[in-house]
């Protein structure tokens, strides 16, 4: 973990941790009365040694607080891994009489619910983004709108559930009737829709991750030097073709990073959920099939779990962990291959 | 102390190309900030004419009404007319993006994409869907501003990845690309040094035998040495704003000689030797 | 001339073609583009405007004084109020921006300043991205291990925790994002001066990126006010005052506007169901306060 | 040890009980709870409804008071606890089975073989035989039966599922009793968290049948269905009828007295008790002291407002059983 | 036709001020690729030194060792010494931040701060605890960039809301408020125009007698007319690298009238009239 060595940054830190007051001193001792410059003071290098020294501990506690989170729930998971092992990926059962439990539909319906969340909340929040940086509109109507849909984030899960139960579902209704009598050949309106499913919760998903995506993809978006427009426009390109040329290119760390960033909200979300996704150990491609997620399960069964559910639960849990942790990996290494071809280092 | 605008008729009348591109900034607001006024500044078929002035006398302004650049600043206001072949570039059923089609710019700070140097290049082609050779396109740009030689090998590394003298020589090569029929040009030697800067300049009279060039520069020995016509802008700070405009604008020769305004015989004899 | 033959390799007449003709594609594609996103613009407010509606047309016709000076009603009571959700919900929740933003400015700094390419900091960021999907439920869940079985009760500080956790890794990596977009070269020139990076931190690029780092502490401190899952297992609830008779009961079960919302909007009595979206439109409404003062606090940094 | 009291903290008289668990009789307390504790000077009662399950763990936990359940702790449970446990039984109330059929005129008559059916997942349409045969001139619409259950571990789903097993053997051998059980696997079956959970699920779903306790059924305007009782007659879901059901009950000497099918003529076939428990002995004995006085005050004052609130007020014989019971409290 | 570097010892003897900085450039390498070698620059007290060559030879680069502004480059690595004072500011007991107080910079791009135009001259003052009158110095600072009577009436705007020009003054101004004894200046005035420019011209001799100067410039007019000696640097394309070079140093007037390389004369010849 020493990272004292590689990086030129690096080594321009490490000089003032190493580097003994005596150095500055004798640089001070050359300074001319008549110069306004001096030396860092002790002082100020102290602070400023303290000041990193203190922001690196907040980096290293962020990575403790989730050590300790995976360790408490490892830990409480280990009888359950040890009893259930790699069955319980594999197993779609929940019977907490038998001791049998697998959570395949959980793990199914996680990642179905959150790509179509992110398909969906991803479409619209980069489009808002967009429509928000790129001088569509007056600049106060920009920040009226960009206002309203960061008011999204305020509304409580609950609220979101009751929504989707009292608004979403009955007109949803209608439409995946007709979808699922008139084409039900497709594979995805291969069932009807009774209430809960799929399709609501990650309706109701994808705006939940709505002003995440859109509130940082407009950030980025809007730090793309205005120079850049300017050369595109100046090459006679319409806004789109700038937009679409050049100013999402060089903003696409920015918008892939809010995309991750809402994919793992949408992996973990719980409550609105647990109230609309049907809670059924299912596992259908059909849209309108309910299913299950693990954050729903976890939200379902943990308040009441007992000593035989509770390690269960908890590997649960750590399947999720490992699964945002894979979504992570997955993303950091896209972006990692992005951004080298942007800037071009090697061929 | 203060000159009125002085346009000579005969520059007009006995310009050695037709009339392309007539100018007649009224008035040019940043919101409530008055930038330029009263500057006509007729621009003829395959000649070279150059704005020049002090910092900030509204020149680069001036400049970029002729593609509508300015449009996307916000605030930005406009009076008066620009003429693209007797079309008034500012009348409200022109589309900008066909005027900068036509009336290409290369700017003051580089300002390459996050691409290759090949797809910098390739770009305006790319948008005008150019059906020939983009590779051979690609080479005659990146030669035609002098930077073939030393990104031949390298055509796939980043834009970004060139010094900055570099990356305004690319942002050149983009911009005479697709041959555009009026090329602007703010200050684009800044960045360069002498043998490059004589290369662009070269390269300016070559592409002045078809096409038509206006520049900003603040090397008066520039325009000097390029200029068919030279305008020269001033800042008019009676009344408390900063506005510019237009002292003189004559051909080259005669504006550096004979000086017709005050303003323009101190500001041209604060040139150096 | 040669106008010619470049305007014929181009595909384009001699005379330029400079009105604005929908039989342009690109013009056409641009121009549906365009309303193409404003459309999903719009369209992505109609669940808000939903949302809104049916918070202001179901909460709304029960706002009244009462609902901030009250206690919770019980079943079949009329009247009542959400006084102390509303106390506690700030308690919790500035407990833990307390916790959660010095934390998470700190780390970012670290992140976007000190050692960007260091070890450290990829494996902090590796984490705080991880954090994002930590399940709101297992923040709760490990509170409740760490402070509420540590101090023997459910508490208004375990809650804080909870929710830090939880607004933690928007902080961080909203914060990092907009450090990172401080310009290299404003940088360069305070470094330049004989900065040390502290200073260029807090002078530089602190300031710089102030407007950033606050939409990310408003999305934390949004998303952290209406969490209720991990509060159920932390700061329970209470139908009492947390600050009564000049004492406090902070290291009590505390009361907050989320729980109170998930208790009431399912009890089977129509005035706990109308109070519940009451509170949730209140809920809103103080998350946008918050939201507009950092918005002005950010334009007014912008300025000076 | 419990450091929730407010009595540890503030002002010597001061002492506030904290407790946690069912959600059923939530209602109840609260009105009792706040009823007592503004009726008497120093005393603050406060419960959390946070499911049965979760309320047996606080109280294993020692993070409350009392706590509050509808499935009597069992004895491994009990065992956990150091400090002793009291179980006292303090109101009772009735499942019924809520459905979504707006064609219908009238309630949905049930018999045993048809909702046992419908819960193991035999039945698909509601025109189907089982049912049509105890609705006649009824006209059964061709919807398929979505069936809403608790997705949350949940003393209600434990007091349904112990009298489904003991009504069919096929329901005893499949899911089995349990707060929560392994449902028959299928997109028709629905599950939603709480009891709000399953009635909004229910009213939002045309064709939805699903269990809740019978206040949230009668609030919400949802018609329940009649069911037949052990004695073969079928009974609607009223206070009398389910008042009727708990006459018979013996009280063991534990207070754990389960009905899963309870014998009367009038019986309404679904109905639990449901339990407070409490610690044997509290080290402040002011808490102690303020509890008993609580729970007497419950279960006679508090009895008047049961049947008010659809709960079924405790037998005289009952009442005078648990107020003996309390004396155990120290 | 590639020379040998050619430092010549009288200059280093016969400078006309003690040596203050004395900067050894062996090997400067930028991850992988090699952009400068062999090359020594001794820099004395109250002098003006330029740097001039084509663009990408190394010039900004060779300017950012001399106060470590290349640390801040991923990938940089510098093999040599840069003697400040008789002191190794590579020595790794260095602070490259007090280093840095002595040794200030101005930059090819304008790079004011998100501050106030006050502000950002006050900050160098601030930062190095200056306890006289700020207000004053500020002032002072505006005056000699020239800069005071553009912005005198808005010192509260921001900074960033001044043109090009305008912002690089605000930074020359910025640079030198607190007086710092060497001061780096990369191409400074690319952005400027001759009234401005040689307004810093100007500054730069007044600074001079006090402070020692380093300048890049593209403008060989510019390194006649201010630098006392002048650095002449060039590509080294043999071996495929792109290298950068000290081709000569010595006196301005002698490098200008009598070239001893030929890669100079070539480059002095391309000169403009
Ligand atoms: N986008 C803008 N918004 C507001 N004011 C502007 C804007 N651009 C320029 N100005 C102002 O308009 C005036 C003219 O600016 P302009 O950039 O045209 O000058 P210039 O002659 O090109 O100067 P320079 O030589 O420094 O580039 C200046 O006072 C400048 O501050
Ligand atoms: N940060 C960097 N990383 C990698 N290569 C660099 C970097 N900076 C400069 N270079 C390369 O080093 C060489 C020298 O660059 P430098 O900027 O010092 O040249 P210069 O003489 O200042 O040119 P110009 O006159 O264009 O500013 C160039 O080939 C350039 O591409
Ligand atoms: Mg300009
Ligand atoms: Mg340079
Ligand atoms: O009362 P329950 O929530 O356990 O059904």
């Amino acid at each position: 973990m020493d990272d004292s060595s590689v990086t030129a940054i690096d080594s321009y830190l490490a000089v003032l941790f190493l580097g003994d007051l005596m150095a500055n001193a004798t640089l001070s001792d050359l300074a001319e009365s008549a110069s306004i410059s001096s030396p860092p003071s002790s002082m100020e290098i102290v602070k400023d040694r303290a000041f990193r020294g203190l922001t690196r501990g907040f980096a290293w506690l962020t990575v403790l607080v989730v050590f300790l989170v995976v360790f408490e729930v490892a830990t409480k998971a280990m009888p359950a891994i040890s009893a259930h092992g790699v069955s319980f990926l594999t197993s779609s059962t929940w019977d907490v009489q038998n001791e049998q439990f697998g959570v395949l539909p959980e793990i199914w319906g996680t990642l179905y619910s959150s790509l179509l969340a992110l398909l969906i909340g991803g479409f619209f929040g980069v489009s808002i983004a967009i429509f928000l940086t790129q001088d569509f509109l007056p600049h106060q109507v920009e920040v009226a709108f960009k206002n309203i849909v960061e008011l999204l984030a305020a509304i409580p899960s609950v609220v979101y559930g009751l929504w989707g139960i009292f608004v979403v579902i009955p007109m949803l209704r209608p439409f995946a009737n007709w979808a699922h009598e008139n084409l039900g050949w497709i594979p995805f309106f291969k069932t009807s829709l009774s209430g809960p499913g799929m399709l609501p919760a990650a309706l109701v998903l994808s705006i939940m991750i709505l002003p995440t995506v859109s509130a940082i993809s407009r950030d980025a978006l809007s730090n793309v030097p205005r120079k850049l427009k300017e050369a595109a426009f100046g090459l006679g390109a319409t806004r789109w073709e700038a937009i679409i040329g050049v100013i999402v290119p060089t903003a696409s760390t920015g918008i892939f990073g809010a995309l991750v960033l809402g994919f793992g909200r949408a992996l973990g979300e719980t409550m609105a959920l647990a109230m609309l996704v049907g809670n059924s150990n299912q596992m259908s491609i059909s849209l309108f099939s309910p299913g299950n997620t693990l954050a729903a399960l976890l939200a379902n069964h943990f308040p009441e779990a007992g000593e035989r559910e509770e390690p269960v639960l908890m590997y649960a849990a750590l399947i999720l962990l490992a699964i945002t942790l894979l979504v992570n990996i997955c993303g950091a290494f896209v972006l990692k291959h992005a951004s080298a071809r942007m800037r071009g280092g090697a061929k | 102390m203060i000159a009125t605008p002085k346009v000579e008729n005969d520059v007009l009348a006995n310009g050695n190309g037709s009339l392309l591109l007539d100018c007649n900034i009224e008035n040019l607001y940043y919101g409530n900030f008055r930038a330029v006024r009263d500057s006509h500044i007729p621009i003829h078929r395959g000649s070279i004419t150059a704005f020049i002035g002090p910092s900030g006398c509204g020149k680069s302004s001036a400049l970029r009404c002729l593609n509508r650049m300015n449009d996307l600043v916000r605030g930005f206001r406009f009076e008066g007319h620009v003429h693209f072949r007797g079309k008034d570039i500012y009348h409200s059923k022109v589309d900008p993006v066909a005027v900068r089609r036509y009336i290409g710019m290369v700017f003051q700070q580089p300002n390459p994409f996050a691409m290759s140097i090949y797809n910098n290049v390739a770009f305006g082609l790319r948008l005008n869907r150019y059906r020939g050779n983009i590779a051979e396109k690609v080479e005659k740009a990146l030669r035609g501003a002098a930077l073939w030689d030393e990104v031949k090998d390298k055509l796939k590394n980043s834009g970004l990845s060139l010094s900055g003298g570099q990356q305004q020589r690319l942002c050149i090569a983009r911009a005479i690309a697709t041959e555009p029929e009026v090329l602007l040009m703010d200050e684009p030697c800044s960045a360069l040094d002498p043998i490059a800067t004589r290369r662009i300049e070269d390269l300016m009279q070559e592409l002045k035998e078809n096409y038509t060039i206006a520049i900003v520069t603040h090397n008066l020995q520039q325009a000097k040495r390029v200029a068919d016509r030279t305008a020269f802008m001033y800042v008019d700070t009676s009344g408390g704003g900063r506005t510019g405009y237009l002292v003189e604008f004559r051909d080259t020769d005669e504006l550096f000689d004979s000086p017709q305004e005050d303003a323009t015989k101190q500001y041209i004899s604060g040139e150096f030797s | 001339m040669n106008t010619a033959e470049i305007s014929t390799e181009f595909g384009d007449v001699d005379f330029p073609r400079l009105e604005r003709s929908l039989r342009h594609p690109r013009t056409l594609f641009s121009i549906l583009l365009s309303i193409g996103t404003g459309v999903a613009t719009v369209i992505a407010c109609v669940p808000l405007f939903s949302v809104l509606i049916m918070l202001v047309y179901r909460g709304g016709k029960k706002l009244s004084l009462a609902l901030f000076t009250e206690l919770p009603p019980t079943a079949f009571e009329e009247g009542g109020g959400f006084g102390n959700a509303i106390v506690g919900t700030i308690v919790i929740v500035s407990i833990a921006a307390a916790i959660a933003i010095p934390a998470g400015i700190l780390t970012a700094v670290f992140l976007a300043e000190f050692g960007p390419q260091s070890k450290t900091a990829s494996v902090a960021r590796f984490c705080a991205k991880t954090l994002t999907g930590l399940p709101s439920i297992l923040a709760g869940v490990f509170a409740y291990a760490a402070i509420v079985l540590a101090t023997g009760g459910y508490s208004a500080p375990a809650g804080g925790v909870a929710l830090a956790l939880l607004m933690l890794p928007t902080v961080i990596l909203t914060a990092e994002e907009s450090m990172r977009m401080v310009p290299v070269k404003m940088k360069e020139a305070a470094i330049g001066m004989g900065c040390t990076p502290t200073q260029v931190a807090w002078k530089i690029v602190l300031p710089t990126a102030l407007p950033g780092i606050l939409t990310g502490v408003m999305l934390a401190v949004a998303r952290a006010a209406g969490e209720t899952a991990p509060l159920l297992f932390t700061a329970l609830f209470s139908n009492y005052w947390i600050f009564e008779d000049g004492s406090s009961q902070v290291m009590e079960p505390t009361a907050s506007l989320a729980v109170f919302i998930y208790n009431f909007s399912g009890m089977p009595f129509e005035n706990q169901i109308e109070m519940a979206w009451a509170a949730s439109l209140i809920l809103v409404l103080m998350v946008l306060s918050i939201n507009i003062v950092g918005q002005i606090i950010s334009s007014r940094a912008k300025v000076s | 040890s419990s450091s929730s009291g407010g009595g540890s903290g503030s002002s010597g008289q001061n002492v506030k009980l904290q407790g946690s668990g069912a959600s059923f009789p939530a209602p109840l307390y609260g009105r009792w709870f706040k009823e007592y504790s503004s009726a008497t000077e120093g005393v603050k009662v406060d419960y959390q409804a946070k499911g049965s399950g979760g309320g047996i763990k606080d109280f294993i936990g020692h993070t409350v008071d009392f706590a509050a359940s509808d499935a009597a702790m069992n004895d491994s449970e009990i065992a956990q606890v150091d400090d002793g446990v009291v179980l006292l039984p303090m109101t009772a109330g009735s499942i019924v089975l809520a459905y979504n059929l707006a064609e219908l005129k009238k309630p949905l008559v049930l018999s045993r073989d048809a909702y046992t059916k419908i819960f193991l997942g035999q039945i698909s349409k509601w025109n189907d035989a089982a049912i049509a045969a105890t609705n006649e001139g009824v006209d059964l619409p061709d919807l398929p039966v979505t069936v809403v259950r608790r997705a949350d571990s949940s003393g209600t789903t434990f007091v349904f599922t112990n009298h489904l097993s003991a009504v069919s053997k096929d329901f005893a051998d499949g899911p089995g009793v349990g707060k929560s059980v392994n449902w028959p696997e299928s997109d028709k079956f629905i599950a939603a968290p709480k009891n709000d959970g399953v009635t909004a699920t229910i009213m939002q779903t045309p064709g939805a049948i699903g269990y809740v306790e019978f206040g949230f059924a009668e609030q919400a305007k949802l018609p329940m269905a009649t069911l037949e009782n052990a004695a073969g007659k079928f009974i609607e879901p009223t206070l009398e009828n389910a008042t009727a059901a708990l006459a018979g009950v013996e009280m063991p000497e534990d207070l754990r007295a389960w009905l899963p099918d309870p014998t009367g003529e009038g019986a309404y076939p679904i109905v639990s008790y449901t339990w407070l428990l409490c610690y044997e002995k509290y080290e402040d004995s002011a808490k102690a002291d303020a509890l008993k006085s609580l729970v007497k005050w419950c279960l006679h004052q508090g009895q008047e407002s049961s049947a008010e609130m659809g709960y079924i007020p405790l037998p005289e014989s009952v009442v005078a059983t648990v107020t003996e019971k309390l004396e155990s409290i120290k």
